[in-house]
């Protein structure tokens, strides 16, 4: 096609043009002077997280307050305030401490082991065909069953107590982390899977080093809800499984209360429950975020 | 008046009286020969919180249980919504009942037991249990049991306890489980609630708000007939009574342990409140209530105040 | 000419990353006026700021000082008329086909009906070469095939303005000529205008009829030059774009 | 450095080889044939996904048959066979098909509406800044919350019946749904999120056409998560709220059973959450992987 | 030297891509032998399968026909002896440092301890003129540093056999040639072998002693060529494979 290279030529030809050329001295990196534009006051406070989120906290509060006031049934849904006194009533006895502290340990347990089981079936799963689909099989059928269904094997394998409560707490923990880990390592950049395979890396290690970084965000989102769902377990469970007295945790506390209706310490141990979250979710989880997703530029 | 009155009823044999108004259309009958067009819509409830709560948000008229929520209701209502019981549905004995042969009174638990109870320290066993512990034990021990005690449904106590593999080996419940571990020949009776409190007591009881009360007058006439006549057609006809509760009740009795269960000289089917006061006084004495009283009439409305209550 | 209002100003625009815990300096003060019609390139070193200013034409960043204009119009937000073709593989919507790429860029951004783009799309994929992989997913191609994908969208399109960022890159010699053809004949047809930026003094001088020198860390304006197609001058220019850049190192030009 | 370039060209010198040089003609590419190499029988049944599924399905009923026959405590935990049996009674005699009509009609409501407000938080959370400490405060808020939590709110608003197991359900949905979701949102390449701008998408336009189907692996694993945790809750929820002579669903089905000492049949009861567990992984989740996720190549 | 045992032989090598919907022949009884000091060429259009080839060889792809041996061993799985430097932009690992990244590559695969793969990252860092970027996250730098960063970490390695998919194609001219320089003085160092892709024909002369021509579609071998230090005789070749590429183009050779 020599005529459409000719055709070509010509084009350019007709571009030719009066502008004159620019040329610039080069400047040393080191003078340079930069005007930032300003920001508005309102602007400057917008942009501090912590400060929003208190006044999200704020709003949420006064909506509870309003609508407790308006509802005027305090045996149903206390006032805001009525709350923050049965709290503080219960933070000065010791009583709300004491139970956090005794659901806490054993919520902490069956975290800790529900994450290990979640790894090793994970791993498990990224070794072989057989293991994912043990992963899935296992998922989708245990995934839906209520604690109380494991009730009879819990008695029968670890009794009553703290041990059954930390059984049912893996159980609420492990398919959820398991399913976002999982499909986290799935959703590795092929790229990177090959980079680590070609240090050599293999079996754990390369889980380790490659998979658990890269499947990071995945890997949180799934660390997130797990403990979500270890809170609700745990409370609902120590109702099922039953407590010697005098060693009920939080779950205990909102139930007994509940039986004398005492609705205002029932809030307090929920509100107990709340701020245990968002201090959990603000302190742990977004200093995790901080120090590796947005260090590393993956979230955007 | 109303146009439709909603009831609770829960599980067990206790609660036959209401289950015959149901399955008989009494309530109906009754509002009817009143002139009043009635309808009725009962519910189910697993448990005496979740009940409550919906008596307080205005979806049930009129709750069913045992004595102890409803004392605790009526105590917390006492400023506001004035909750106070309608009637007693019978009076029934409770039994601890224990699989290990050792154990021949309440002195003989020790840390190797566990007593499975409704619920700790507010149900109604719970609180039975220390009223027997001061009993038989001495004043100060009231709670000298707790520390054994625990939590657990009736089924799931009965199976871990008969199951034998599991920690639990004494259970607190109610008709029919109690009687139905005592045919087994490794358990035995140790407590018997009759005993501690000297005599028959209410086991289950219907109450409501007063404002429904107050309100509706020839809802609660009805009521009260309904409930008379059921309990006459129980005294009268145990062995039909039985048939219609084996009919509608998920059990696994047969015709002949039901009749018994109903026909047992110990049971007693009355509108009466029996064995109140001692409840009000233990609870309030040990801060489970902050009201009390030394009439019982205080804790009903006064449909049943002319009976033999006590 | 010289009367005409330019398309596009840029004015003393400095534009900063800003990370938790550093703040970089990617281009500082640089302003170019692009004319309609215009095959505009920006040439520099790696680093030196060239996509970064590419990605603040399109609309992805705020200046920490200067602005841009676009037919007067200031710059705040990206849009279908810029249309831009990125130096990542990744651009292309990984659950459609190559041809939904192509077409769905098309009608998402309200140019025809779906209809129409469907066979608009065909017509551009066929001409990067890619006809007999209209219907695989971009996991499916190599990294070349993927880039012709981006060019044919970006082609389809026929923006107001056309952003490509080292779209030939990853091409081997022939297939980029051919590309390189494509996009000078659809400028014949079109008269479109085109910001590009490569770092092949010779692709720039083929391309391009100005050319934007930056120099690197940060990027500033080194000189603005009126390209040729006269061969001599061609060679001329190249030399001397050459000298500019590698001013620093004193070496034999040599040809790689 | 003309001395390093000369050096440079001084090796190359250096490097002249006796290699013949190759030349070969151009084959047509329709003449070409391949011999691919045989894979043995078993590795070809073991290939096949839900051949090894089955598997591992016959094996663990088998465990469960075993061990509940050592065990030999029908209360506590009935044999396999002996579930199969209670299994195919309440089929044949119409209680469990109604029973998990009644539960999954509710469910399908509480899941559905799940997704809807999950879908709305989370839009807001990719407009706006506070829209982001609003999803992520009301998430560490109230994800922990256990439903019986909820009760006194929902009796209030919604009454007893549908409704209220319908707002708790979709508690338990929501939370997980959405934080799944926003965390693969804003995983979503920085490039792909211009490039949807760049076509002039713009909020929910955006979302639909971009957000969503490139962060489609994470949306999944969060409904999969949603699903189980539907199932949990609903179960539990059936017990505290009671329900209406003749219209429970299977949790109701469950305790009945229970309260009669009908193992077998609490057994079945929870044998039928696991089968529909099982259908909807491998009929409509696996589904939809294929259909989308595998054909896209997302995941490796 | 012909008695020589190769490093690497590729022996009638066939090699298919199995999608759900589709098989994709890449390439087709593809045959060459590499001997150790090879500085070993791949070049053919976009699409030929030349980064496909390279996967085979690093061990992530296994031959429906034919078999690759290195060393005389069957290639069965990847490993640090290949070291590959990728096409793709997203090779590094976004959770360390540009120094971290080439350091971890050292200490992960055995090479050195912890404090010598620092020392020697450094120091390949510096080689590729990113030293004042050591401590920068991989997102923070543009395309053509990432891949800088990739030739650092394949380079420092020292791998019996290292394998380059286009490194070079995401530079500008002058760094090209720098990092083309330091190619060769690392070569002259330690002799080690490189099987390297491009699709630019000069720098294949430059860069290689052997040339693999493939042809499209599925990937066949066309020739197998020496290139050559001798200025004319370069040029001679560029145009005699300009010619055998564009074959079917009988057009004039111009020059991009
Ligand atoms: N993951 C994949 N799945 C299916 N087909 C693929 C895949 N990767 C590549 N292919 C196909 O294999 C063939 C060769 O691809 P390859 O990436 O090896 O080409 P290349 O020579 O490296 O091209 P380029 O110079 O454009 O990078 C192409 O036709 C491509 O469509
Ligand atoms: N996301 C980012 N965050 C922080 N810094 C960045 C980011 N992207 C680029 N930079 C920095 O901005 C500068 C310019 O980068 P840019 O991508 O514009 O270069 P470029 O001219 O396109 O280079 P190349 O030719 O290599 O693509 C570089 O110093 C780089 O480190
Ligand atoms: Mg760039
Ligand atoms: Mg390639």
């Amino acid at each position: 096609m020599p005529e459409a290279v000719a055709r070509l030529k010509d084009i350019r030809r007709r571009m030719d043009d009066d502008r004159p050329e620019i040329h610039h001295d080069d400047t040393e990196a080191g003078e340079l002077t930069i005007i930032e534009q300003r920001l508005s006051g309102f602007e400057i406070l917008y942009r501090e997280a912590w400060l929003r989120k208190l006044v999200i906290l704020a709003v949420l509060a006064l909506i509870w307050e309003i609508y407790g006031r308006t509802l005027n049934n305090d045996l149903l849904f206390p006032t805001f305030s009525a709350t923050i006194l049965a709290f503080f009533t219960g933070l000065m006895d010791g009583t709300l401490p004491a139970a956090a502290w005794s659901s806490g340990k054993v919520l902490l347990m069956g975290y800790g082991l529900g994450i290990v089981l979640a790894a090793t079936l994970t791993a498990l799963a990224m070794a072989s065909r057989i293991g994912t689909d043990f992963l899935e099989t296992m998922t989708s059928m245990f995934n839906p069953l209520p604690a109380i269904a494991l009730l009879p094997l819990a008695l029968i394998w670890f009794g009553l107590g703290n041990a059954s409560l930390v059984f049912v707490l893996v159980h609420s923990v492990t398919w959820a982390i398991a399913l976002n880990t999982h499909s986290g390592f799935l959703g590795v950049s092929r790229t990177l899977k090959m980079v680590g395979r070609n240090y050599g890396l293999r079996g754990p290690a390369f889980i380790m080093k490659i998979l658990i970084p890269a499947a990071f965000p995945s890997i949180l989102t799934g660390l997130k809800i797990g403990w979500a769902f270890a809170w609700r377990t745990l409370i609902a469970a120590e109702l099922v499984f039953g407590v010697s007295s005098g060693s009920g945790g939080l779950g205990w506390f909102i139930f007994e209360n509940k039986n004398m209706l005492d609705i205002p310490k029932v809030f307090a141990g929920l509100l107990t429950v709340i701020i245990i979250g968002l201090v959990v979710e603000n302190l742990i989880f977004r200093t995790i975020e901080r120090r590796t997703i947005e260090r590393w530029g993956v979230q955007h | 008046e109303v146009a439709t009155v909603r009831l609770a009823k829960q599980f067990g044999i206790g609660y036959l009286p209401l289950t015959l108004i149901e399955e008989q259309g009494l309530l109906e009958k009754h509002a009817q020969e009143a002139g009043l067009e009635l309808r009725t819509e009962w519910l189910r409830f697993t448990g005496g919180s979740g009940m409550n709560e919906a008596l307080l948000s205005g979806n049930l008229d009129i709750a069913a249980g045992g004595v102890g929520p409803m004392l605790t209701i009526w105590a917390r209502t006492q400023n506001n919504l004035q909750v106070k019981g309608i009637a007693a549905l019978e009076s029934m004995p409770l039994y601890l009942v224990t699989t290990d042969p050792e154990v021949q009174s309440l002195a003989d638990f020790n840390r190797s037991h566990k007593i499975a109870l409704p619920a700790v320290k507010t149900s109604i066993q719970a609180i039975t249990l220390q009223m027997a512990a001061e009993k038989y034990l001495g004043e100060g021990r009231h709670d000298a049991l707790d520390a054994f005690t625990v939590s657990m449904g009736h089924p799931d106590a009965q199976l871990a306890m008969m199951g034998g593999r599991s920690e639990i080996n004494a259970h607190f419940g109610a008709p029919p489980f109690q009687n139905q571990e005592l045919k087994d020949e490794r358990a035995h009776k140790v407590l018997d609630s009759y005993e501690v409190l000297g005599g028959p007591h209410t086991f289950n009881v219907i109450w409501a708000k007063n404002e429904f009360v107050e309100n509706n007058p020839t809802v609660m006439a009805a009521l009260m007939a309904a409930l008379e006549e059921s309990i006459g057609f129980i005294r009268d006809n145990p062995d039909k009574a039985a048939r219609i509760w084996a009919e509608v009740e998920a059990t696994n009795l047969s015709h002949d342990e039901v009749v018994d269960l109903i026909t047992d000289e110990r049971v007693n089917w009355t509108t009466a409140p029996q064995g109140i006061l001692p409840y009000v006084e233990y609870m309030s004495r040990v801060g489970l209530i902050s009201a009390s009283t030394d009439d019982w009439r205080d804790v009903f409305f006064d449909m049943v105040h002319d009976t033999e209550g006590s | 000419m010289q009367s005409r209002q330019p398309l596009l100003t840029v004015q003393g625009v400095t534009l900063q990353y800003k990370t938790p815990h550093h703040l970089i300096t990617a281009t500082y003060r640089v302003s170019f006026d692009v004319m309609q019609g215009d095959r505009f390139i920006l040439l520099g070193p790696s680093g030196c700021g060239k996509s970064t200013l590419q990605k603040a034409v399109g609309g992805y960043m705020t200046p920490t000082e200067g602005e841009m204009r676009l037919k007067g119009r200031k710059i705040t937000q990206p849009g279908p008329d810029r249309m831009m073709v990125f130096q990542e593989f990744d651009q292309l919507l990984p659950w459609k086909t190559v041809k939904q790429n192509v077409a769905f860029a098309l009608h998402a951004s309200k140019r025809m009906s779906r209809r129409e783009a469907e066979e608009k799309a065909m017509e551009y994929v066929s001409k990067v070469g890619l006809a007999s992989f209209a219907d695989s997913h971009p996991h499916m191609l190599s990294g070349g095939m993927k880039q012709r994908v981006a060019i044919a969208r970006g082609m389809a399109m026929e923006p107001d303005i056309l952003l490509m960022d080292e779209p030939f890159a990853a091409l081997d010699a022939l297939t980029r000529r051919k590309m390189q053809d494509e996009l000078l004949k659809l400028w014949d047809e079109t008269k479109f205008t085109v910001l590009f930026v490569t770092h092949s003094i010779a692709e720039a001088i083929k391309i391009g009829n100005r050319i934007l020198l930056l120099s690197p860390h940060p990027g500033r304006v080194k000189a603005e030059l009126n390209s040729t197609t006269d061969a001599q001058q061609a060679i001329e220019l190249e030399q001397h774009i050459h000298q500019m850049l590698f001013s620093h190192e004193p070496e034999e030009v040599e040809h790689a």
